[in-house]
């Protein structure tokens, strides 16, 4: 029999009515909306025992405590731990995401000799040759680790020289410094004590220091008091347009100045100050007159004067420059700021006598034939010399100019002793165990050197060396789950194992009268090396974090709040 | 017992840093997609600038954190959803985003006057490997649906397992902190039971500094401010409509 | 007319075979468990006789889920029969110390959350209440997976049609729901999303 | 060539004079690349997800909501005329009333296209269906539109069935006998359902409390925008339906519909148009002085922001409504076609400036303090389909004109028995 048209049309016809007695449509219905629901290729979190364990982030000099929660053996999250007295609890927006880094598309993966990746081996026989051929120098970006030590004892050892690149706020006590002969590392603002702090364009709540000292003290004795027990001046020129930092925003008092006219402000507060005797006569009488520092800062006479009597008005006062603006220092000579309560102060060298350094960065390289720059040095650093340039780097920001880019171990990619935090008014010490197995193909130059030097002593050995030598001072207190007095302490074992779990060790609180500064005449106004104001850009400290992670990236592009830091990949 | 988790964030106190944001994504998941824009990017927590429009000595500027305000009256998200994909959670009163249950519409986001809910735009993506920095409490979102702050829910989930292993009915509330409020360094952002008249986030609620953005249209919010200036206060209300003017990145 | 209805209860009839007998044939992929286990054989022999002895808690609250391979080594570290399963586990996982790869039959999708703790400590449910009597199998049954969902077969369970279902046969969200509903539980969203 | 023409005048209803097929296609050629041009838009949206539009967090609804809300206004003649026709018996629309349906499964069909591209998740749409809200309008509209949609499939198949070439499947004729039955049925299901999404559509923008430059208070669970879309959408259906009607009189040189019908449908439209622009003063009077104020916005700030301006709610009130609306009622500028039309057209031409006000100036303007005034411009995928969409209604349109008898005045109700 022939299937006729009208045969066909009936039988789809059954057969369509048949599909809905099916499983078939609604079946498929629910699989593909399923589907939709897990499409393969949106990456999932790993599965596994998830677990908190307790270290620092030493991406800056600060070193907060850090709690990371770790799945499979991963860090999937990080926060502050609330008894470090340094961090207490805080941490700057970078360390939120900081668990992103290790696998940041700009890590360094590979040794590279001037663009081509190599082995290292290659990079040990060279580093050998030069120091057998002639002086070296190393730079160290976080003074007073064990692995300093490591690095220092190797140069000294080929009369080479050591030298730190300083934070910025550390940079700015560097006068100091100079003009007691102590040397910059060491000193401190007792801001703890203070109650008016004029800062001179220095980001202090956007990243100076540890984010959980000055924020923190400013939170809790001056946010939203009319009249604050802390008093925050803020001397600075407006960002771009009418753009004014976060700090600036956020101070008691803004004083908006002339770009680069901080040093000439200083000098006429100075005269004020002196004039008006508004200080019991202290210190050098600046050359320039207030009607000078009123023109070259923009500021009325009386805006000065009003300023000066500000400023004394609540003693204890400091203030605070941006960088190694000498005028600034000695208005706090002027302030009698300097070794006294709240002021500048030296620190307790109980854990320091490790610290101490040949040079900054600043000085030149002479005749050195090789530089290795250390993995905690900033990325915008490259030395002003013609030497081989040996650099450690975790990630590429830049770095790759230098003859050798060595793969450093990542965030929380290497044990590591955490020292005194630049600007500190106290001493303190702990140890950051690593909590990720750094990848095979990375080297701390501390184990580089130790590959080529068999003698030198392992971080390891050193850490456990400084933890005896501690306990055996018998100073100073352990902040672990609560405060124990190192005199309370059984045996150093037990002090190490403390510190092993994330104690911190916080030495005895500075002495006044320990720093003297005898200033002649008015310092000629230095020449300020950072800029007053560092834009919103400012991630923390300019120091931190070479490459951003992806997070911060996403936070400049997607809010109005950060730019990409100048000059930094983002 | 019900609870009202809400929040008191404390103006004065914030210094814009973005802690808070930067915490929140990597708690939820957030991807960092590079073809992003301030309007096409993913941000539940978003801090916003806003000056007084003066000028020189006299400028102040303010920061304020923009969340999901977890409207308990009238929630427009809510009324607007054809698939009930958004909900006020009965036990917490937290406004709650299903994005498996979203079929993106965006109908939501016209109806929030916040505009604290986000599109995903784009398939998320991590750099290779980064995946496994991905907090395994919270579900990464696909492409084509509406998401917004859950209040750190996830945390929500374990502080109740942990409850329930130990044997207890309600949640350790020391165990159940939004990633923001963890992260706020100076402890801007306080998070509570607002049903609960001891807890300290609801007394700070009735405080005279304390106010809710657009309060008038009646939406009841959850996520309170708080600040000692008078202009910031103004800013709640926007009466002109034309407010102060906004920085721009 | 009639030859016309004849044509039409043809085509229905067509459709009904393919729906419910080639269809499920087609969406489902059949796979192999990496090797043999018998729950039965564990409980009688070894003296294994709670789920909790295997399949336990975390101190966090959080279920372990599948025994690691460590745990298996407290009695399998060497072979412990001749059988080739035995052999494959010893050789292949235990010995390398690799993780066995398990094809989990009621694995949920990443976007719900459950909690044995609650269901199990705080509720008292019985394993089996999900899981049916899998406890007492004697066999690792094919796993079959959903070639559009990538489910395994268990969420939906094994009817087609979902209808006369035995207890512990499927786990969909409606199942999750319905057990709710009965010990009237109320949990939003939330509850039971990520 | 010749011998598909010949196929071709096959299909073409019996003493109706249609173009050369060549002239036919070359008519439709650049309309389908239009619409393959819009096909292949909506896929990479599909394909890529939504980063292919300018479509954002802040601009979530766009060029597409736009669409939607306005060609369904416009296909609001469908379900409007077969309500005059078949409830109210005004049997001399019914020459115009094939081509109504045509028009409506048009713009319908067309917007619910667009809609699965504008949804971010198509494949879960059903959803709506499976775990509905509701409390949403948007719940309400879905409903609405699929069943609707359904609705004009039915009416829509009788028309084709009166091809030539369908005719001579008896079988289909007894289909198309019975379905005819129905017709009336269907056109006040039609209506109850159209009423509803029309209105829901409006209800979509009015419940926006989060929205005061589009929040109105209502009666019962509908705010006062409900009724205005219905009001606006009924009064300018018509007006599309007569410029359409005059377009392909124009296009084919024919007559096709006594002039007096247009006049009617004329002057239908203006007088809703008139109730309309009243009802719409009112509501606008009562959201400047009390809705908006009490919820502390302040009156005319909505209009500060340029370009919408005071004068874009003047346009659609006054030139956009007012003038209209008497063109259309006037006896004697309603005798004029000229006249006529160009009324119709501003008629037109009011309802979707409407509905563009309510989608895109509400979805602008800010509403915290510190919010800006925003933009946007649709990208080239965003306007290919639209123009993809319009492309489709044409073509089907043209196709229908060609082989379905969309003008015939109907004979006999078993008239298309005695066909073969």
């Amino acid at each position: 029999m022939k299937v006729t048209r009208r045969d066909l049309l009936g039988w789809s016809a059954g057969a369509a009515a048949g599909l809905l007695f099916t499983p078939v449509p609604w079946k498929l219905l629910d699989d593909t909306s399923i589907w939709t629901q897990n499409w393969r290729w949106i990456p999932q979190p790993t599965r596994g025992p998830v677990e908190v364990k307790q270290s620092f982030c030493t991406l800056c000099p600060n070193g907060c405590g850090v709690r990371v929660r770790m799945a499979a053996g991963w860090p999937v999250g990080v926060a502050g731990v609330a008894s470090d007295p340094i961090s207490r609890g805080a941490l700057c927006p970078l360390g939120f995401a900081a668990q992103q880094l290790n696998w940041h598309p700009q890590r360094v993966h590979t040794v590279r000799h001037r663009g081509n990746s190599t082995s290292w081996e290659e990079a040990r026989v060279a580093f050998a040759k030069a120091c057998g051929e002639g002086k070296i120098a190393i730079v160290d970006g976080q003074p007073g680790r064990a692995a300093s030590v490591a690095m220092k004892t190797f140069v000294e050892k080929r009369d080479g020289s050591y030298r730190v690149a300083l934070a910025p706020e550390a940079q700015a006590l560097a006068p100091y410094g100079a003009w007691s002969g102590l040397g910059a590392i060491g000193l401190g603002y007792d801001l703890e004590n203070a109650q008016t702090v004029v800062s001179f364009g220095a980001p202090l709540l956007d990243g100076w220091g540890a984010p959980g000292r000055f924020t923190r003290l400013w939170a809790e004795r001056a946010a939203g008091m009319a009249d604050p027990q802390l008093r925050l001046i803020q001397v600075e020129a407006p960002l771009s347009g009418t753009a004014v930092s976060r700090t600036a925003a956020r101070a008691w008092q803004w004083v908006p100045i002339r770009a680069g006219s901080e040093g000439a402000l200083a000098a006429g507060l100075a005269r004020v100050l002196l004039d008006e005797h508004l200080v019991r006569a202290r210190g050098p009488m600046p050359t320039m007159t207030a009607g000078e520092a009123a023109d070259q800062t923009g500021l009325s006479g009386g805006a000065i004067l009003d300023l000066a009597r500000t400023m004394v008005a609540r003693p204890p006062v400091v203030a605070i420059a941006n960088d190694g603006n000498p005028a600034i220092a000695a208005l706090n000579v002027v302030l009698g700021a300097v070794g006294t309560r709240g002021g500048i102060v030296r620190r307790s060298k109980l854990a320091e006598s490790y610290a101490s350094a040949d040079a900054v960065i600043g000085a030149s390289y002479g005749t050195a034939r090789a530089v290795l720059i250390d993995s905690t040095v900033p990325w915008d650093f490259v030395p002003q010399t013609d030497a081989e340039v040996f650099r450690f780097a975790a990630w590429d920001g830049g770095a790759g100019q230098a003859d050798w880019l060595l793969p450093a171990p990542g965030f929380l990619e290497e044990l590591t002793d955490v020292p005194t935090a630049p600007a500190s008014a106290i001493e303190t010490y702990a140890v950051a165990p690593s909590l990720v197995n750094a990848p095979a193909e990375v080297q701390s130059a501390a184990q580089f050197l130790g590959s080529i030097d068999p003698a030198a002593i392992a971080v390891e050995k050193i850490i456990h060396q400084r933890c005896d030598d501690l306990f055996r001072g018998r100073a100073g207190t352990v902040y672990g789950k609560e405060a124990t007095a190192v005199a309370k302490i059984a045996s150093a074992k037990e002090f190490e194992e403390q510190l092993w779990k994330g104690a911190v060790w916080v030495g005895v609180p500075p002495r006044s009268g320990d720093l003297r500064c005898e200033l002649k005449e008015w310092p000629a106004s230095g020449s300020s090396g950072r800029s007053g104001n560092a834009s919103n850009a400012n991630w923390s400290s300019a120091w931190l974090a070479p490459v951003l992670p992806p997070l911060a990236s996403k936070l400049c592009q997607e809010s109005n709040l950060r730019e990409a830091p100048v000059g930094r990949k983002a | 017992m019900n609870a009202r988790y809400g929040m008191v964030i404390d103006l004065d106190r914030c210094t814009g840093c973005g802690a808070c944001m930067m915490a929140c994504a990597a708690e939820n998941n957030v991807p960092p997609i590079p073809q992003a824009s301030t309007r096409t990017g993913v941000t539940p927590m978003l801090v916003r600038q806003v000056s007084n429009g003066m000028e020189g000595g006299a400028r102040r500027e303010v920061f304020i954190p923009i969340l999901c305000m977890h409207c308990e009256h009238e929630t427009p998200c809510v009324h607007v959803c054809p698939q009930q994909a958004v909900e006020v959670d009965q036990a917490t009163g937290i406004v709650m985003q299903m994005p498996q249950r979203c079929l993106g519409c965006r109908y939501c986001m016209t109806a929030c006057p916040y505009h604290a809910r986000y599109f995903n735009w784009w398939d998320p993506a991590w750099p290779a490997g980064m995946e496994k920095s991905l907090n395994p409490g919270v579900a990464v979102r696909m492409r084509g649906v509406v998401e917004k702050c859950n209040m750190c829910h996830g945390r929500l989930h374990s502080a109740k397992e942990k409850a329930a292993a130990a044997g207890k009915r309600e949640i350790d509330f020391a165990d159940y902190v939004p990633a923001c409020v963890e992260a706020c360094p100076t402890a801007a952002i306080r998070f509570g039971n607002l049903a609960d008249e001891n807890d300290p986030a609801a007394r700070e609620t009735h405080s005279p500094d304390a106010f809710r953005l657009l309060a008038r249209i009646g939406t009841e919010p959850k996520v309170y401010y708080k600040s000692k200036e008078a202009w910031v206060k103004e800013l709640a209300e926007s009466k002109s409509g034309r407010g102060p003017e906004v920085k721009h990145g | 007319m009639s030859r016309n209805a004849l044509a039409a209860g043809l085509g229905f009839a067509v459709a009904l075979l393919c729906g419910w007998v080639a269809f499920p044939r087609a969406l489902y992929v059949q796979r192999q468990q990496p090797l043999e286990f018998r729950h039965k054989t564990h409980a009688e022999k070894s003296g294994i006789t709670q789920c909790n002895d295997c399949h336990a808690l975390r101190d966090d609250g959080v279920f372990a889920g599948l025994p690691a391979a460590a745990t298996c080594a407290a009695c399998h570290a060497e072979r412990m029969g001749t059988s080739k399963d035995e052999a494959i586990l010893v050789d292949k996982y235990i010995k390398p110390g690799q993780e066995t790869p398990w094809l989990v039959y009621s694995r949920q999708p990443a976007n719900a959350w459950f909690s044995h703790a609650i269901h199990v400590r705080r509720a008292a449910l019985a394993c089996a209440e999900c899981h049916a009597a899998y406890g007492e199998s004697d066999t690792a049954r094919i796993y079959e997976l959903n070639r559009i969902s990538g489910y395994s077969r268990d969420i939906w369970g094994h009817s087609m049609s979902r209808l006369g279902r035995a207890p512990g046969d499927g786990m969909k969200m409606g199942d999750c729901e319905d057990c709710h509903r009965r010990h009237k539980v109320e949990v939003g969203c939330l509850g039971c999303h990520e | 060539m010749a011998s598909t023409a010949m196929v071709d005048s096959r299909w073409i209803a019996r003493g109706e004079a249609r173009t050369s097929l060549p002239q036919f296609l070359l008519w439709l050629a650049p309309w389908a690349i239009m619409l393959a041009l819009g096909i292949y838009a909506g896929g990479r949206c599909l394909y890529y997800g939504l980063n292919q539009t300018h479509l954002d967090n802040r601009f979530a609804f766009g060029l597409w909501i736009f669409l939607d809300l306005g060609v369904i206004a416009l296909g609001a003649g469908a379900f409007f005329t077969g309500f005059l026709v078949y409830i109210l018996k005004r049997a001399e629309l019914r020459p115009i009333l094939n081509s109504a349906v045509v028009l409506g499964f048009i713009c319908y069909s067309g917007a619910v296209a667009v809609l699965m591209v504008d949804v971010g998740q198509p494949l879960r749409a059903w959803f709506t269906f499976w775990h509905p809200n509701t409390h949403s309008m948007l719940t309400e509209v879905s409903f609405c539109i699929t069943c609707y949609l359904l609705v004009l499939c039915l009416e829509y198949i009788p028309i084709l069935l009166r091809n030539r070439q369908l005719r001579k499947l008896p079988s289909f004729l007894v289909f198309e006998h019975q379905l005819h039955k129905v017709v009336p049925v269907l056109a006040g299901v039609g209506t109850l359902l159209s009423f509803f999404h029309q209105g829901s559509l409006g209800g979509l923008y009015g419940v926006l409390r989060g929205r005061p430059f589009a929040f109105r208070e209502g009666f019962f669970i509908w705010p006062s925008t409900f009724f205005l879309f219905i009001l606006s959408a009924i009064a300018a259906g018509p007006s599309f339906l007569m410029l359409v009607t005059a377009l392909v009189e124009k296009i084919t040189g024919r007559r096709l519909v006594p002039g007096e019908v247009l006049q009617r449908l004329g002057f239908i439209s203006g007088v809703l148009l008139g109730v309309y622009v009243a009802a719409k003063s009112i509501d606008t009077l009562i959201w400047l002085n009390f809705t908006s104020p009490a919820v502390g916005f302040a009156p005319w700030q909505y209009y500060s922001y340029q370009p919408f301006g005071l004068p874009i709610l003047l346009v659609e009130i006054v030139l956009f409504g007012l003038l209209p609306a008497f063109l259309l009622t006037y006896r004697r500028t309603a005798a004029r076609r000229g006249w006529l039309l160009s009324a119709a057209a501003l008629a037109c031409a009011g309802v979707l400036l409407n509905r563009f006000v309510m989608t895109v100036q509400t979805l602008a303007l800010p509403t915290l303090a510190f919010d800006e005034f925003l933009s946007y411009t649709p990208s080239w995928q965003e306007v290919a389909s639209f123009g993809g969409v319009v492309a489709y209604g044409v073509i089907v349109y043209s196709l229908s004109y060609r082989y379905l008898p969309l003008y015939a005045p109907p004979k006999g109700e078993n008239s298309h028995v005695s066909g073969n």
